[in-house]
């Protein structure tokens, strides 16, 4: 296994660092600057001047990308531009919340697109099969910025049960917190969990479908081990490989879903960051989210292979 | 199963007695009840938003000091929206413009996500860095990047349609570069390659048209994608150009009235639903056919 | 003979519905009975209906399958219509089953021991360490070496031989009186096949399991079964001991599925005789015997009248009722059952087929492809596999170098080295005294001119999205012999040379059998006038009727275009009669090469000796004549 | 500001009931059940003795009031107007703030007295104020404050009034001189705009770390994205205030979001509802509506007087007269605030009803005046915010527009996009955004804001005779005819010239429940909550 990640490792880095070109290159591309949003629209064009200056936004661009990447590397992110404070703590508090929020959501996934996916699989009653056809279309087809929307009228102004948005960190206020990652969790969720539902549902017709369940029922294995010892396992491998897909989705998702929901997370930061043209933090941010992501591919790939004996480590 | 298999093999037609030829996969997928509600589902939405400058009353713009009028007011079969512009006029029109979008950018990330995946056929390296050139857009927070290109670009279609394109070519590029993979394997490929047929023919002509299945599926999910691409981009502000409406930008619209004027939103959502139950019922229908 | 039958089948039929809402009607009318300790063997080609009435008897048919009329009686319960648990109790408990395909019928992310415990915790073994226990004797008792171990491994860390026995041990985990085995040595090499087939007569010998054997090869019918049961379009066409049916066939179809069957014991240079036409459609009524259209004795009534399974004249003992209709029961097992209209009415067995004919074929001429110590290795990260190991070899024009050896010999690898599929490791390979090992573009274009291949598998070499007359264009236009207007007049040519209607020419290959298939595939190879044609394994994925008229169908090519032929197979039997030379190949090495008859007769590497002995022969086991005698 | 009425306290029973029902089996059936609700957590303030109707008359201690704000705040802004400035009175003090009339009070500055020259001003500052940190506030605190402004780094609107100040004068610790290079009449503009911050952790306070002031609030924690939490103040400088215990600035970017947070009860008090989503407010028993005459900024159409026909006066008050600023007022605005063809304020002394309504709805003599400069028909571009009020207003700018044969092609632009545009003169024809600083000394908007800069904006309009009248007006005296006449001389040349042309006066409406009394705001939208409570 180590020198299978040892393998993976520079493939990796190389993503990591296109992606560091990528991000530095669009942000200067992007019209405004950050010393134009700080000097406000107020501003005489000397104010703006003296900003740029003190932001060493005048130094040549390789200058700037290298001491970007610099202070990368000796971990030191600098401060932020336009929002204020340093970048590190300004990500460091938004981490929690997103990776709150897409752990949540992430469940709501597995546990949701796994409903969906064994119910269109195995139900033979037509009337639940329609029930859960209906909710996976409907949660494809409506946007999670309507979905959040009516979620809230729903559960936080006509019922009352549930907040309307906002955040206790799970960890210091276990039971105020669900309350609170309830609506948001599952509003990003559910256009994953259709999709996951439907693969699900697809993987296990296929697996149901192969040799060997014919050999388990040959041997007289009842349908519903048959199903859930037999061709589940061999379901999986896929799905898990779809799984990790989406909890890229889920990452990139968060920034509506953050915003309908005044979810503090790195969405947020990010918008906010990017509409103030803040570079060191969408820098940062970006490179965190694209490290994010090849690292659930990795843990993807490990646990495609922790589940299918044929794929080893070579 | 090889009795069964064998014998549909050669199927012969009751009345000639000749071997008969088996239809087209896709055209058979299309023919059953389930092709056949997605396809029809699609084609209502695809009608009307084709006979948009037909079927509404008034020009999707044009505004009106009725502002918000609820559904069956006169000459307003679906009501006006803040601006008192016609809904029905401003909903027929959006589908037109979604339609002009996903048209073009679905099919331009696919053929972009597929010469990719051709390139990548070609040589290791080619096929090592489209592979990491995937991942990164893969990576990349696609709102993010919507924000990105289109504060570089400025607003219109165009930079909705490059985001959309952008964020399919690696899904089909992926897709194709799996199936590549796979049908080089197979044994016509060896064939043909001992038959004498060049490295692109044998590419374009051979693997190509035996991996596509998937992605002919995939192109049906990847529009449904596209509409929400859209839909998310306008909620952000960075959509089509206003006033021109897109159902996107009407449903963002209507979100702060969703409370006071739920007609507002009630269009594009239903509108959005057919549009994606049908894609999707098609897709299922496709790849049973194909799977079979 | 007063003991009631184990099981009893009457009159079953079972349909399918096609994808433009048809039926199917894929067995018609079956009806036999098994008594304990039997065996059976059911054999047919592909398309008889002998798989689907094997998966009928335990009512899996797959997909639109349904069981339309008849009786399935195991001890008197029905299981035609019994209900699920029924069923459930059944499978497994008392009919165990065995699949073709050891590859893909074990599930691929359990163990060994999960597959076998699985089974025994279905049908009531409640206690986890006596599971286990048992697991491991069923291993041993399948011939697993070191079973202890081997239980936490998964399928595949097997070999096919041994998955098939994992197979074998599941089958018999619920100790059941019927072991049915669908085609379970097709998919193996002869020498394990042999061991597979003693195994499973062993086993049903000490068990006093009966065992229904599901088969299209003549030779395992000869090796494992007492009694055989011939079906042909769906329906029985004859049944009765394997001795008596194998040495006096009574049925026009099985007189022509022997005599198609390739014997070891006949020389080089000789034709097979095929049967000609092709199966029934099987979506289509049926007037009368579905053997009629194919039929050299069929009468005009053949064609209209459906004959019924009737107890043949002159055979059995007692029984001389002549009418024993096909819901009789308790056949006795000595008496042969016929349904031929002239079967019925004749009392001698039908006329021996003709001894096989020689070929007249010129002498071989001058080397034109010449081998020199071919290496090739394939690596993964870990190990690497040597496919060729030094391997020399000479073919002249007009000759046919015959190559066999088992899976994973090199066989294969050695012919895509020939045809420049793969490039060649190390080693020199001249054409026409050339050295053409690793050719430039250009020299690879004309080399591959004059070598062309033929493909095993006539269902995945042929590109499926292409019409056939685009896939035998494709040589024509890559070569550019033929001017592009004249293309489709010389794909016309071609496809009558290998005996096709060239209206075929756009029509998909899907729309073809596999016998048509490897046509194609022959056409494709011919399209740019090659000197050397190198064929790998043709045959062996083809019926044997339709096998003798691909193999006469290459002699015959050879003849009139002085082709040199490379013919490779696993079966020496095929390889001996097409040959005039024999090379054996063992892992990547050729053993020994000869002259074909003397290397048949005279074997002198004990590879080769045992390679003879494992090929099963279609003569019954008692009447077997030592190996290397020559009858002909 | 209209005064809040006492609640009347209803219990709607259905609702009641819909929510314990609801509530009961969503928690169950999550399997959460958590001792505390989130809901009633967040809904209810601390101690709740008392009658309702009794507790509501008269002020009380306790509780802590949660403001949803639609945008975080931006502590490297924290000198300069930003978007969300309600924090800076809690935590900071001003050194006077304005009467409803624009007359200064004490706050740090108890008392002041100009020169006869008007070229230097006395300041008193008031004794024994502390900093959270304990430190004592004295002048040096005023003198770095007003420094501190005239950095350019800081950015601040009022630096061109911060830089009159040449000098400072200290006499002891609590009276200060400043020096001025001329006179001007809005130096409590800045007075009402500059917090005194401490001097020794500046640095610290712009990047968010410590916010140390003399204010009511201290800052306990800033989480960015998520808000501002402040705890009352035990050593503030008027006994017995402030009577909350803390402040939560709630951070709900989307307006609904903002609006959901109301009516749920989760926040009790926000200034950012749009205009168009207070009809579901009005509709809600809890919640209460109500306007500052300050307004909360003007919505206007700026016009590029560089950009051919667009050169031409006609040109402009063609398109002056084409808007039906009604219409936006009641559709994008929801009918809150004043449709205004001047930039004025009602509260502010240049405010007339003449200025007022001086270009009205009026196609056809937009049309004429449009065919005498020689016109049928143009295309313009017009360059406006992407958020989805500033698209409807210039939707229907664009509509109004087409009516009289001006075609506009919309050009949606991120803010900060349009902000670089706005500051480097780069706009296109036409472009529709907002404007302050026409809610204090009508002298401070030429001297401050961008748009009506007398020497750079961006319409790149330049005139001898605005110069002149906006320097006369800044110099001269805050109040008397002449001022008068110096104010009426510039919004005429505002409205002759159009090139602002403004549309409509933003109400600045507050929501708030209605057992929230005492809120008052600042000109600048400072929050006040010296003297709220939240009643029983």
């Amino acid at each position: 296994m180590r020198g299978y990640l040892l393998r993976r490792l520079p493939s990796a880095l190389f993503v990591l660092l296109l992606a560091s070109l990528l991000v530095f290159a669009v942000l200067r591309l992007v019209p405004g600057d950050p010393a134009a949003v700080l000097a406000g629209p107020d501003a005489s064009a000397e104010a703006e001047a003296a900003i740029r200056a003190s932001l060493g936004l005048d130094d040549p661009l390789p200058a700037q990308y290298a001491r970007w990447i610099g202070g990368l590397l000796t971990g030191d992110l600098g401060p932020s531009y336009a929002i204020g404070g340093r970048t590190a703590d300004l990500i460091g508090d938004g981490i929690g919340a997103t990776v709150e929020l897409t752990l949540g959501a992430l469940l709501f996934v597995i546990v949701l697109g796994a409903a969906f996916g064994m119910v269109g699989a195995t139900s033979r009653n037509r009337w639940l099969r329609g029930t859960v056809r209906i909710l996976t279309t409907g949660a494809l087809a409506v946007p999670p910025f309507v979905t959040g929307v009516l979620l809230v009228l729903l559960f936080a102004v006509l019922l009352g049960v549930l907040p309307p948005g906002g955040r206790v960190p799970l960890l210091t206020a276990p039971d105020l917190g669900v309350q609170y990652l309830l609506l948001p969790a599952l509003c990003l969720a559910l256009p994953s969990a259709a999709v996951l539902g439907r693969y699900l549902e697809d993987s296990i017709g296929r697996a149901l479908s192969e040799d060997y369940v014919r050999t388990a029922t040959a041997a007289g294995i009842a349908p519903r081990r048959l199903l859930w010892r037999h061709a589940l396992p061999n379901a999986l491998p896929p799905v898990v490989t779809l799984l990790g897909m989406q909890t890229g989705h889920l990452l990139g998702g968060a920034v509506l879903v953050e915003a309908i929901f005044a979810w503090p997370g790195l969405g947020q930061l990010a918008e906010q960051a990017l509409v103030r043209r803040d570079y060191p933090v969408v820098q940062d941010l970006l490179l965190l989210l694209v490290t994010v992501f090849v690292l659930v591919q990795l843990v993807t790939d490990l646990v495609h292979a922790w589940l299918d004996p044929r794929i080893r480590w070579e | 199963m090889t009795t069964l298999a064998a014998a549909q093999k050669a199927p012969l037609d009751s009345r000639t007695g000749k071997p008969r030829r088996p239809r087209h996969p896709y055209r058979a997928a299309l023919a059953t009840a389930r092709g056949r509600t997605g396809l029809g589902l699609v084609l209502l939405v695809v009608l009307a938003g084709l006979l948009a400058p037909l079927l509404a009353g008034h020009g999707p713009t044009d505004q009106s000091a009725l502002a918000l009028a609820g559904p069956g007011t006169p000459g307003h079969p679906l009501g006006t929206d803040d601006l008192g512009r016609d809904l029905l006029a401003r909903l027929l029109h959006g589908i037109r413009a979604d339609l002009g979008i996903i048209a073009v950018a679905v099919p331009l990330g696919a053929v972009l996500g597929c010469l990719l995946a051709l390139a990548a056929a070609c040589h290791p390296l080619a096929d090592t860095v489209v592979q990491r050139a995937f991942d990164l857009v893969l990576a990349f927070p696609g709102l993010i990047l919507a924000l990105a290109v289109t504060a570089i670009l400025g607003p219109g279609r165009v930079p909705v349609i490059l985001v959309i394109a952008l964020a399919e070519i690696p899904v089909f590029g992926r897709l194709l570069r799996t199936g590549i993979l796979v049908q080089r394997g197979r044994e016509y490929v060896t064939a043909a390659r001992v038959g004498g047929t060049s490295g692109g023919r044998i590419l374009t002509r051979h693997i190509l048209p035996n991996a596509a299945d998937p992605l002919v599926v995939q192109f049906a999910v990847s529009l449904t994608v596209a509409v929400f691409i859209e839909g998310a981009m306008s909620f952000l502000g960075v959509g089509v150009r206003p006033p021109e409406p897109t159902l996107g930008a009407v449903l963002s619209q209507s979100m702060p009235y969703l409370a006071q004027a739920p007609h507002f939103a009630a269009g594009p959502l239903v509108t959005v639903t057919a549009l994606v139950l049908g894609l999707s019922l098609t897709a299922e229908a496709l790849s049973r056919e194909i799977r079979r | 003979m007063t003991t009631p039958p184990l099981l009893e089948v009457q009159g079953l039929d079972v349909e399918f519905t096609t994808p433009d809402g048809g039926a199917l009607h894929a067995v018609r009318e079956v009806s036999f009975t098994l008594r304990r300790g039997e065996t059976l063997a059911v054999v047919g080609e592909s398309g008889s209906g002998k798989s689907t009435t094997a998966l009928a008897l335990l009512r899996m048919l797959p997909g639109t399958g349904r069981i339309t009329g008849g009786a399935v009686r195991l001890d008197g319960q029905d299981l035609a219509t019994a209900d699920e648990p029924a069923l459930r109790a059944v499978r497994g408990a008392r009919v165990g089953m065995v699949f073709q395909d050891p590859m893909t019928a074990l599930n691929p992310v359990l163990t060994v021991g999960r597959h076998l415990d699985e089974v025994l915790r279905a049908h009531g073994g409640r206690d986890r360490k006596a599971r286990r226990t048992r697991a491991v004797e069923l291993l041993a008792l399948v011939g697993i070496p070191d079973p202890e171990r081997r239980l936490d491994d998964h399928p595949h860390q097997f070999s096919g031989g041994q998955r098939q026995r994992v197979l074998i041990a599941m089958a018999l985990a619920g100790e059941p009186d019927i072991l049915l085995a669908d085609e379970p040595t097709t998919a193996l090499d002869a020498t394990v096949q042999d061991q597979i087939l003693t195994l499973l007569g062993d086993l049903t010998r000490t068990t006093g399991t009966a065992l229904v054997l599901i088969t299209h090869n003549m030779g395992v019918v000869a090796r494992a079964c007492d009694r055989v049961l011939v079906m042909y379009g769906g329906t029985v066409v004859e049944d009765g001991p394997t001795a008596e049916v194998l040495s006096r066939p009574r049925h026009p179809y099985t007189a022509g599925l022997l005599a198609a069957v390739p014997r070891l014991s006949a020389p080089s240079g000789t034709r097979l005789t095929g049967i000609p036409g092709t199966p029934p459609d099987l979506s289509l009524p049926l007037a009368g015997c579905a053997f009629a259209a194919r039929c050299t004795l069929a009468e005009a009534r053949c064609h209209t009248a459906a004959p019924t399974l009737t107890e043949v004249a002159g055979t059995g003992g007692d029984t001389v009722t002549g009418t024993a209709t096909g819901a009789g029961t308790g056949t006795d097992t000595g008496s042969v059952r016929a349904a031929c209209l002239l079967a019925a009415e004749r009392t001698d067995p039908l006329p021996p087929p003709p001894p096989p004919a020689r070929i007249d074929r010129p002498a071989p001429g001058a080397v034109v492809l010449r081998a020199e110590g071919l290496r090739k290795t394939y690596k993964s990260r870990r190990r690497s596999f040597t496919a060729l190991d030094h391997v020399s070899l000479t073919l002249a024009a007009g000759e046919t170098l015959g190559i066999v050896g088992e899976s994973g010999s090199g066989k294969s690898t050695l012919a895509r080295v020939l045809a420049h599929a793969h490039p060649a490791d190390g080693g020199r390979i001249l054409l026409d005294g050339q050295d053409v090992t690793r050719p430039g573009r250009a020299a690879l274009h004309s080399v591959r001119r004059r070598v062309q291949m033929v493909f095993q598998d006539p269902y995945a070499s042929l590109n499926p999205r292409m019409t056939v007359g685009e896939i035998v264009a494709e040589p024509l236009r890559a070569f550019g012999t033929v001017a592009p207007g004249e293309r489709a007049e010389r794909v016309a040519e071609l496809l009558r040379l290998v005996g096709l209607d060239p209206a075929a020419a756009d029509r998909h290959p899907r729309s073809f059998s596999g016998g048509q298939r490897q046509r194609v595939g022959i056409a494709r190879a011919l399209a740019p006038e090659p000197a050397v044609l190198i064929c790998d394994e043709p045959v062996s994925a083809l019926d044997v009727s339709v096998q003798a008229q691909i193999v006469g169908l290459l002699t015959d090519l050879q003849r009139d275009l002085g082709l040199a032929l490379v013919f490779i197979a696993h079966d020496l039997a095929v390889v001996r009669q097409v040959s005039h030379r024999i090379a054996v190949m063992h892992e990547g090495r050729i053993v020994e090469t000869a002259a074909a008859d003397e290397l048949c007769e005279r074997p002198r590497d004990p590879y080769t000796r045992a390679l003879l002995a494992a090929a099963p022969e279609p003569v019954p086991v008692r009447a077997r004549l030592p190996v290397g005698a020559v009858s002909a | 500001m209209t005064e809040t009425r006492p609640s009347t306290p209803t219990a709607p029973t259905r609702r009641a009931t819909l929510r314990a029902a609801g509530g009961g089996a969503l928690l169950l059936g999550l399997g959460v059940t958590g001792c505390r609700s989130a809901v009633s957590e967040a809904g209810s303030p601390a101690g709740e003795a008392g009658e309702a109707g009794k507790a509501s008359t008269e002020p009380r201690r306790g509780g802590t009031l949660s403001v949803a704000v639609n945008a975080d705040f931006t502590p490297s802004l924290l000198f300069a107007q930003s978007a969300q400035s309600l924090q800076q009175r809690l935590i900071y003090n001003t050194l006077t703030r304005y009467d409803d009339r624009l007359k200064p009070q004490p706050e740090l500055a108890t008392s002041w007295e100009y020169a006869k020259d008007g070229r230097s001003l006395t300041l008193a500052l008031r004794t024994g104020v502390t900093f959270h940190d304990g430190r004592p506030f004295t002048a040096d605190d005023v003198i770095f404050a007003v420094e501190n402004l005239q950095s350019p780094l800081r950015a601040a609107q009022l630096r061109a009034t911060a830089a009159v100040v040449t000098g400072f004068e200290k006499r002891g610790d609590h009276e200060l001189v400043l020096k001025l290079a001329h006179p001007v009449n809005n130096l409590f503009d800045l007075f009402e705009f500059m917090i005194i911050a401490d001097r020794n952790s500046v640095e610290d306070a712009v990047t968010g770390k410590r916010l140390n002031g003399t204010g009511p609030f201290r800052l306990t924690r800033w989480s960015p994205g998520s808000g501002l939490s402040l705890r009352r103040n035990e050593t503030y400088w008027r006994p017995g205030r402030p009577y909350l215990d803390g402040v939560e600035l709630r951070v709900v970017p989307q307006a609904d979001a903002l609006l959901s947070s109301l009516r749920t009860g989760q926040s009790q008090l926000s200034f950012s509802v749009p205009g168009k989503n207070l009809s579901v407010v009005a509709a809600t028993p809890e919640l209460a509506i109500s306007q500052y005459s300050t307004g909360g900024g003007a919505v206007y159409l700026g016009v590029n007087t560089t950009v051919a026909p667009l050169d031409d006066k006609t040109v402009r008050q063609a398109l002056a007269w084409a808007i039906d600023r009604e219409r936006i007022l009641k559709q994008v605005l929801g009918g809150y605030g004043l449709a205004s063809a001047a930039p004025w304020p009602k509260s502010s002394p240049a405010f007339t009803e003449a200025g007022r309504t001086h270009y009205t709805h009026n196609p056809g003599k937009a049309r004429e005046l449009l065919r005498s400069a020689g016109h049928t028909r143009l295309d313009l571009p017009l360059l406006h915010v992407n958020l989805p009020g500033e698209t409807a207003v210039a939707e229907a700018v664009q509509y109004d527009l087409r009516q009289i044969g001006v075609h506009v092609t919309l050009q949606p632009t991120d803010s900060a996009a349009a902000q670089k545009n706005l500051i480097s003169q780069n706009m296109p024809g036409l472009w529709t955004m907002g404007h302050g600083f026409a809610q204090v000394q009508p002298s401070t908007l030429a001297v401050s804001a961008y748009p009506f800069n007398e020497a750079k904006n961006t319409s790149r309009f330049r005139s001898a005779a605005y110069t002149k009248v906006v320097r006369e007006a800044w110099t001269g005296p805050a109040e008397g005819a002449r001022a008068n006449a110096l104010r009426e001389k510039i919004t005429d040349t505002l409205l002759d010239e159009a090139f602002i042309i403004d549309l409509a006066i933003r109400g600045s409406v507050q929501v708030s429940a209605r057992k929230l009394h005492g809120v008052t705001l600042n000109k600048f939208t400072y929050l006040n909550l010296d003297d709220a409570y939240l009643a029983g």
